[in-house]
């Protein structure tokens, strides 16, 4: 792999860019690899770059139906944040959080990790009391975030309406330095330069059809349209796809997948420094580097793979955009999307060993995968190089589900009285 | 926003007025107390999540307040029918390839 | 300043209504109804904008939706400024403001052009590989400098005075697009008697008989014929048209989204006309009729200000009367461009010569061309514009190699071919088809009701697209309304061309001297910089998937969303991957089809209409008694209220003290209610809630717990029975819909052979909490026909009578420990009940209490609440409300969660009271709970504060907490670590107040 | 049956105002014309098919079978919301409570005479103001007179009746009210279009 750097850049332009190396190869697929990695996605690939970087696991290979990265990684309002209330997932996001902070510089690719801040608003009593119990608890774990005034709240955000007047005025609302965005392409790119430099296998436009398994009940490989592949081990990282995919295994997934939308205006000029959510008014918003302002929007009601979803959910989060910033009704949407979002029980991810030996899975990430992609890529190649869960993930069991250890972030931010 | 046809509404009406309450078929156990751990687990957890078609739930919220099925295309979004709540799962779909 | 450009008797606009104007603080004349793009070009002004990445000087591409260079800033005043408008869809009126954008210090010298010098750094995606050292830089120093090189236009920064209207709409037919199809569709549509809704996106019907001057349809001139038609079809009861409307999205099952743009052409709209209009249309069948596009060429400098689409010269002069140039060159290749050179050799325009790539086309427009003198040289390229503020020459050379020759202009016109607009098409789930052939994607498989015709389906000439839109529209009419067939034949006749324009053909991808061998930047994608080049490099670069090129490049991800850009750079992709165009596949194309306004889609939701403030019945009285409100949902309630003088916790505690001192009123209407009627009305209650109810005597109450199936807290409230076959159930504020659907979903699927119905009553009744110990004697004296005494209405009882002559439903219970009631009363007669009940109470010395005090006085008490002492991951057992669970039952929603193992382990978190070691210091709710105070960071954190107040009653703070083993920790000691200091709190049980519950009849 | 919520309104007239919501309010826009209807006492009526003959006598309007359909009779009518639901609506001063209090037959009736607020919406414009916010098809073919329906007004759920060509009734919860009223003022200001 020849180094990026600004001096790569000046050589290439002597020569017209004509020197650049492929940023990932793409080879046909071998009989057989060690471990398949179902999904190419952010997670599929860092799982697969830290096989290869931290336990030394090269013959290894990723499979994409599509292209990589054009899933919920491309699709995604590019939210970083670790401010989670449980020791659990306060672990894991955090885990991710301090892997963003270098991981520019660990895959030699400029992934735009910006720590511009995020902020969550409240607007009333009820959400003044979650915050802030998410605020100690994060202060405990270590964790930063800390409480502003509206205020305050405003002079870290401009654009922010903190009038008493508004239809839910802001009361108050957490900041997390550290969080913020990074670039969603950039990420899958740089994981797949790093993971096909160290000999893994990027497959794309290569669908699985089917999991084998042995007499004995353990996975021998998977069938897909590019013909069968041995695998003594298999990790499915299918996002929306992952009841799909353990369904061909033979276990049913407490998973449902809705669409997911979201949309970006014409770029400005800078005009939002941060990250602004707000889950009473159901609005997420800041601004990328190329000018535009990215919107997330919520899930449609109904499970669906379509990649679309109604133009009233769009609807819903303009209206709750111009209401905390009622300077952007003139703004115009430029382009809107949807992705899949595959949904547990309790809002939490499972990144499990599975009932069938060597098949392992990663998924239920719902509305919030794309911070995690680092922290979760690295842990899920310890679970599949160890057969064994790495301490962080260990409690986002398939099992919990069953006994009623759940991990409940939405639950624990219940509508109150 | 999709086109629901309310089986006790003989209509189609706008999605705006309907919920959506999960997939369709899965029985409460008549003796709920004596479930186990595994059944319960099916029961409340456990989803079909099919890419394809869906036997799903709805509700005719801001309607006739009615929960009916329906039977819908995931992967288009296309309703096959919809029937009354009670009624069986159906055996033969509309349209639907053999 | 005399508009030098315009054309005398060219041109279709009424040249008497003269419109004044400025553009970058220059002032200029035009005429109202033209566009701002042909007013400035009628000026001679063709440099307009700065590209995004280079800041290269740009003009006028088109004349049209797909402008991707000229946007500009309109500005009707310092809130009414809206960024990234298409000078080429803006239309002009009489004071129009426009400014230049993404420049500095001015349009013609911009510092940042130097972008353009270092381009050969800028390469595609070059940000991805550098600026990563030293770490910190990335956010500190490099991403504030490129945020603030990229972005177009300033955002507003004042809200924005303007409104925006919504409609939703049923037609049978919708027909997209105004054009010679989409008109000929409608009619035939229209005829039938079918509902029919035309829609196109320009101030003027026509499409491109805007420009064909060719056109002749039923004996006139198509344009002219076009506006008769639309006449006829306005003057129709059956039929909308709308001008000005933009389909923006193809959702599913038909339902299309348009924007009409209302009054943005206006010089003076006026308060009453919304700015757009949201159209949200549900058609039976849709017809597509949204046309072609016009390519650009790519080559050399091709962005270069004057240098445009053939059709775009066409449309100004013929449309507008305005001529791009004096001078000008045309690079083809294809027959439309000649079309261009004659229609303006014919009005005066010197036409220096057409370069055309094909070797030896022939054909009418050919001989036209010649016979008008014009120079047309076949085989050869244009291979570099030359100028920079604005196109000087074309230097042209044979295609394959060989002289050059460099050819003065004043501008060019190009044409590379038309591309099919097929965005909705694809949009509505539709697969396009790669016609290979004629180099196109056109619709193939349809996923919806919908049909394409005309241009938009690849077909050509105009004889042929009307043949198939009338027909169409016909089919459509008649599938649409198969209910009532056979009363829908078509009753006019079909239009009838005379005399047409037609082309098709043309090329994709780089021209001749902007290939792989070279290094020139012939772009692609103007507004977004990307260059042949970048996209010959993304492919070198592993990506292989035209999507990966897209995102690497961002080609077509500009604000014109790639509309001429995107063929082009598929085909060079295509062409150095050495694949078949088909095979490198199309990118999605996504809603909207033109950028939209974010005010026409919110609509009416601004304001007070963004969300519905519910208030009570009551509440103008609270609000004239100077209460604070807090928002609880969408309700307001008052919160306290303030004497003056008094902030929030002086109020709160003299209301705590006086309801337990004599008794206060509180407004408690905005509890959930739910009244279940019917023979099974309590075993249905057996069911829903974890509590016995077969045996709870009418007139009597119970306070019951609702779970969900998975055995945790759902919501909870006081159920009064009425009858034998009657319960009043309540339920929480924010929990009443959701219980509501939660009982719906279990009655109708579940339990439907219960005969038992459910009906909502929370606005039925207002609600006044009349609490204390001189509570009786307040309510007593204005009620009729009940017996107030203890031995007749116990504690936790209801009755129905009167009071002040108006039906209630009298409660006896109490949410604060003292002796309390609940006076339901219909609620129109809420606020005049209160009154009277005031009244009554100031003879006693009673006050208003507010949600605050009402929360101190039940934590005082350890009453809990659901949603603030519960999370959703809290059973009954952890709230210590396991007396409130049937022990006998078998079955109630949530019986078989609540018993899953980690549901019933040791150890789960169970609410308790907490007192701090220093009874002043009131612990800050959502505070963390830990048993070792001196652990390093990360410290295992054993519960948390829910609640915590200060009790004025008690002298003292007090808390209730969620601890792991609560209640076998009553008596230790815990800690809350805060940043400035850990507290000490000692564990205790729930209540503060009253700890035998006496004053429950005291 | 159900005769605890139902006692007869013998006893004495109220001692105190009522205060209805909206009281008064009107608005006229070209084509359109909004006013708050005056109060009115309303049911909400529950029952199984066995009973509908009995309980239509009892309240002298035969209840509508057909989804979308209302049936009137002498100032009373009655409302199909459901397979098994009607909104039973008397804008002369007799409560179907009463009448329904006589009736054994299984069923359940609520009142809800406090819980509705009504505004009419009527001239030409009319259909277009409430499809401003009303995503049902509002023709006359679709929603012919006399078509009564449960359906959405922009954030809120509504009830709708058309009681001519070019005339609705607004039927809304009370704290909704507000926002219906400011609503369809909004909207129509832009109906004429």
């Amino acid at each position: 792999m020849k180094k990026y750097s600004v001096f790569a850049i000046a050589r290439e332009a002597m020569r017209s860019h004509k020197g650049w190396e492929e940023q990932w190869s793409s080879p046909e697929p071998k009989k057989d690899y060690d471990v398949i990695i179902v999904g190419a996605g952010g997670h599929g690939l860092a799982t697969a770059y830290y096989l290869a970087t931290v336990h030394g696991i090269t013959n290894v290979a990723v499979l994409e139906k599509g292209w990589l990265g054009g899933g919920n990684t491309g699709r995604n309002t590019t939210i970083i944040r670790s401010n989670y209330l449980y020791d659990e997932s306060a672990g894991i996001y955090d885990h991710a959080l301090k892997l963003w902070d270098g991981l520019s510089q660990e895959l030699n690719y400029n992934v735009m990790y910006s720590p511009r801040g995020v902020m969550m608003l409240a607007h009333n009593v009820h959400d003044i009391q979650v915050l802030k119990r998410h605020v100690h608890a994060n202060r405990l774990n270590g964790i930063d975030n800390e409480w502003l005034t509206p205020e305050a709240a405003k002079e870290f955000c401009p654009p922010l309406n903190i009038s008493r007047d508004a239809r839910y005025p802001v009361m108050g609302a957490t900041l997390q330095r550290r969080g913020g965005t990074a670039r969603h392409d950039a990420v899958a790119w740089g994981y797949a330069r790093g993971a096909s430099a160290r000999g893994v296998h990027i497959i794309q436009n290569c669908e699985v059809t089917g999991v084998k398994r042995a007499p004995n009940g353990a996975v021998t490989g998977v069938e897909t349209t590019r013909g069968f592949i041995g695998a003594r081990k298999v990790g499915v990282v299918a996002a929306g796809h992952s009841s799909v995919i353990m369904n061909m295994a033979g276990v049913r997934m407490p998973l449902e997948s809705y669409p997911l939308q979201a949309l970006v205006s014409e770029p400005v000029k800078p005009v939002f420094p941060c990250v602004v959510m707000s889950n009473t008014v159901h609005a997420y918003i800041s601004q990328s580097d190329k000018g535009e302002l990215v919107i997330g929007a919520g899930t449609d009601q109904y499970i669906s793979y379509s990649q679309t979803g109604g133009l009233h959910i769009l609807q819903h989060t303009l209206d709750a955009i111009c209401e905390m910033f009622p300077m952007f009704t003139r703004m115009k949407m430029l382009r809107s999307w949807g992705g899949i979002v595959d949904v547990t029980p309790d809002r939490s991810p499972i990144l499990a060993k599975t009932p069938v030996p060597g098949l392992y899975v990663n998924c239920g990430w719902g509305t919030g995968g794309f911070k995690a992609t680092p922290g979760s890529g690295h842990v899920f190649a310890h679970t599949i190089a160890r057969d064994d869960p790495h301490p962080i993930n260990a409690p986002f069991t398939i099992e919990r589900f069953r006994t009623g250890r759940l991990i409940d972030e939405a639950a624990a931010a219940a509508v109150a009285h | 926003m999709l086109l629901i046809r309310c089986p006790y509404c003989e209509e189609e009406r706008p999605e705006l007025e309907f919920r959506n309450a999960g997939e369709a078929h899965i029985a409460r156990s008549a003796d709920m107390a004596a479930t186990s751990d595994d059944d319960f687990e099916k029961f409340f957890f456990i989803r079909s999540n099919p890419k394809g078609i869906i036997y799903e739930r709805w509700r005719h919220m801001h309607g006739c307040a009615r929960f009916f099925n329906a039977v819908r295309d995931t992967v288009s979004d296309r309703f096959l029918m919809t029937y009354k709540a009670g009624e069986p799962k159906p055996a033969k779909l509309p349209g639907a390839s053999e | 300043m005399i508009a030098t450009f315009r054309i005398p008797g060219a041109g279709r606009l009424k040249q008497a209504e003269t419109a004044r104007f400025s553009f970058d603080g220059q002032s200029y004349a035009g005429v109202e109804g033209e566009t701002l793009a042909s007013a400035l070009l009628a000026n001679g002004v063709h440099l307009v904008g700065r590209s995004f990445k280079y800041h290269r000087p740009r003009g006028f591409l088109s004349a049209g939706a797909e402008e991707p260079n000229a946007l500009v800033e309109i500005k009707r005043d310092s809130a009414r400024r809206t960024p990234n408008v298409r000078a080429t869809v803006q239309e002009l009126y009489d004071g129009l403001t426009a400014q230049s954008q993404n420049r500095w210090p001015s349009l013609a010298f911009d510092v940042s052009a130097l972008g353009d010098i270092a381009s050969p750094l800028l390469s595609a995606g070059f940000y991805y590989k550098t600026f990563m050292w030293p770490k910190s830089a990335w956010k500190n120093f490099y991403e504030p400098r490129i945020r603030a090189a990229a972005g177009l236009g300033v955002a507003p920064d004042q809200p924005d005075p303007d409104h925006y209207s919504a409609r939703f709409a049923h037609c049978d037919v919708l027909v997209l697009g105004g054009g010679a199809a989409g008109i000929a569709a409608a009619l035939a549509a229209a005829e039938t008697g079918v509902r029919v809704i035309l829609a196109d996106e320009q101030a003027d019907f026509g499409g491109s008989l805007r420009f064909e001057s060719g056109a002749r349809i039923d004996g006139q001139d198509g344009f002219a014929w076009a506006q008769g038609a639309v006449a006829t079809l306005k003057a129709m009861d059956n039929v909308r048209v709308l001008s000005r409307t933009t389909a923006f999205g193809y959702y599913a099952q038909n339902f299309v989204g348009l924007v009409e743009r209302v009054s943005d052409h206006l010089q003076n709209p006026g308060r009453e006309l919304p700015r757009e209009r949201l159209w949200q249309v549900r058609a039976k069948r849709v017809v597509l009729a949204t046309g072609a596009i016009e390519r650009h060429m790519v080559f050399a400098d091709n962005d270069r200000p004057g240098i445009m689409l053939a059709s775009a010269a066409r449309t100004y002069l013929n449309h507008h009367g305005v001529a791009v140039g004096r001078n000008v060159g045309v690079y083809t290749a294809n027959d439309s461009a000649y079309a261009a050179a004659i229609d303006l050799k014919k009005a005066g325009v010197g036409v220096a010569a057409i370069v055309d790539l094909r070797d030896n086309p022939t054909g009418s427009v050919i001989d036209e061309a010649r016979a008008l003198g014009i120079e047309v040289n076949f085989g050869r390229a244009v291979i570099r514009a030359g100028g920079k503020l604005r196109v000087s020459s074309m230097t042209v050379q044979p295609k394959n190699g060989g002289g050059e020759r460099t050819i003065p202009v004043d501008a060019i016109l190009m044409s590379a071919g038309w591309t099919p607009s097929v965005h909705l098409f694809s949009q509505s789930r539709g697969k396009v088809a790669f016609n290979d052939e004629t180099k196109r994607f056109v619709p193939g498989t349809y996923a919806q009701d919908c049909v394409s015709v005309g241009a938009c389906n690849g077909t050509d000439g105009l004889s042929a697209t009307i043949d198939e839109a009338y027909a169409a529209g016909a089919k459509a009419a008649k599938d649409a309304s198969v209910k009532n067939a056979g009363a829908n034949t078509v009753k006019g006749t079909k239009p009838k061309v005379d005399a047409s324009e037609s082309w098709s053909r043309g090329m994709l991808g780089a021209a001749p001297g902007a290939g792989p061998d070279t290094t020139v930047k012939a772009f692609v994608d103007f507004q977004n910089d990307v260059t042949a080049k970048d996209i010959r490099q993304a492919v070198h670069e592993g990506m292989r998937s035209i999507e990966h090129v897209k995102r690497f490049t961002t080609n077509g991800m500009a604000t014109d969303q790639g509309k001429t850009s995107n063929m082009h750079g598929l085909a060079i992709a295509a062409e150095t991957l050495g694949k078949p165009i088909p095979q490198v596949g199309l990118t999605t194309f996504r809603a909207p089809y033109t950028p939209v306004t974010f005010g026409s889609i919110v609509g009416h939701a601004r304001g007070p209409l963004f969300d519905p403030t519910r208030k009570t019945a009551i509440h103008p009285w609270s609000a004239a008694q100077g209460a604070v409100f807090e928002d609880v949902g969408q309700w307001k309630r008052a919160w306290y209220f303030p004497k003056a003088g008094e902030d929030m916790h002086a109020a709160v505690d003299r209301e705590c003290v006086t309801v337990r001192k004599t008794a206060g009123l509180f407004d408690a209407s905005t509890l959930g209610k739910i009244e279940v009627v019917g023979p099974d009305a309590a075993k249905f209650m057996e069911l829903l809630y974890t509590n016995p109810w077969e045996k709870l005597e009418p007139g009597r109450c119970r306070y019951g717990i609702m779970l969900r199936e998975d055995g945790f807290i759902y919501d909870d409230g006081v159920v009064g029975r009425l009858a034998s076959d009657r319960f009043h159930v309540t339920t929480t504020t924010g929990g009443a819909p959701r219980v509501m659907n939660h009982m719906e979903d279990y009655l109708q699927t579940e339990f439907p052979h219960l005969n038992v119905w459910l009906t909502s009553t929370t606005e039925q009744w207002a609600v006044i909490a009349v609490q204390g110990p001189k509570s009786r004697d307040i309510i007593a004296p204005l009620v009729e026909g009940i017996d107030m005494s203890d031995g007749a209405l116990p504690h936790m009882s209801v009755r129905e009578g009167r009071i002040c002559g108006v039906p209630t439903r009298l409660f006896r219970m109490s949410f604060t420990g003292e002796r309390g009631f609940e006076v339901n009363v219909p609620a129109d007669y809420g606020q005049a009940v209160w009154e009277a009940l005031w009244a009554e109470g100031q003879k006693h010395g009673a006050g208003a209490y507010g949600t605050e005090a009402m929360h101190v006085l039940r934590a005082e008490k350890g009453y809990i609440i659901v949603g603030q002492d519960t999370d959703g991951t809290v059973t009954p057992g952890d709230a210590g409300l396991d007396w409130a669970v049937g022990k006998k039952k078998t079955d109630f929603v949530g019986i078989r969660g609540m018993a899953r193992p980690d549901l019933v382990a040791k150890g789960r978190k169970q609410l308790v009271g907490l007192k701090t070691k220093d009874p002043k210091v009131v612990l800050e709710e959502g505070a963390q709970i830990v048993g070792d105070p001196k652990q390093a960071i990360p410290m295992a954190m054993i519960g948390h504060v829910t609640s915590s107040y200060w009790s004025e009653n008690c002298g003292r703070s007090i808390a209730l907490a969620l601890v792991a083993g609560g209640r076998d920790r009553i008596g230790e000691t815990l800690y809350v670590p805060m940043p400035n200091g850990t507290i000490e709190v000692e564990v205790t049980g729930m209540v503060f107040f009253d700890e035998k519950g006496e004053r429950l009849n005291g | 049956m159900a005769k605890a919520a139902a006692k007869k309104s013998a006893a004495a007239a109220p001692s105190v105002e009522r205060r209805p919501a909206l009281i008064g309010q009107e608005l006229s826009a070209t084509g359109v014309a909004l006013a708050v209807l005056p109060p009115a006492e309303r049911i909400s009526l529950r029952a199984p098919d066995a009973s509908v003959a009995a309980l239509s006598k009892a309240l002298g309007v035969t209840l509508p079978r057909k989804p979308k359909t209302s049936a009137a009779r002498a100032g009373r009518t009655a409302l199909w919301l459901g397979p098994d639901e009607w909104l039973v609506i008397d804008e002369v001063g007799r409560d179907p409570l009463a009448d329904c209090a006589e009736v054994t037959v299984l069923h359940s009736a609520v009142g809800i005479s406090h819980r509705n607020v009504a505004i009419s919406v009527t001239g030409p414009a009319a259909a277009a103001t409430i499809n401003s916010g009303c995503p049902q098809d509002l023709s006359l073919d679709a929603f012919p007179v006399g078509a009564a329906s449960r359906t959405i007004l922009g954030k809120v759920e509504i009830v709708l009746l058309r009681t001519a060509s070019d005339a609705f009734r607004v039927e809304c919860w009370r704290s909704f009210s507000d926002y219906v009223f400011l609503f369809l003022s909004e909207a129509a200001r832009d109906a004429a279009a």
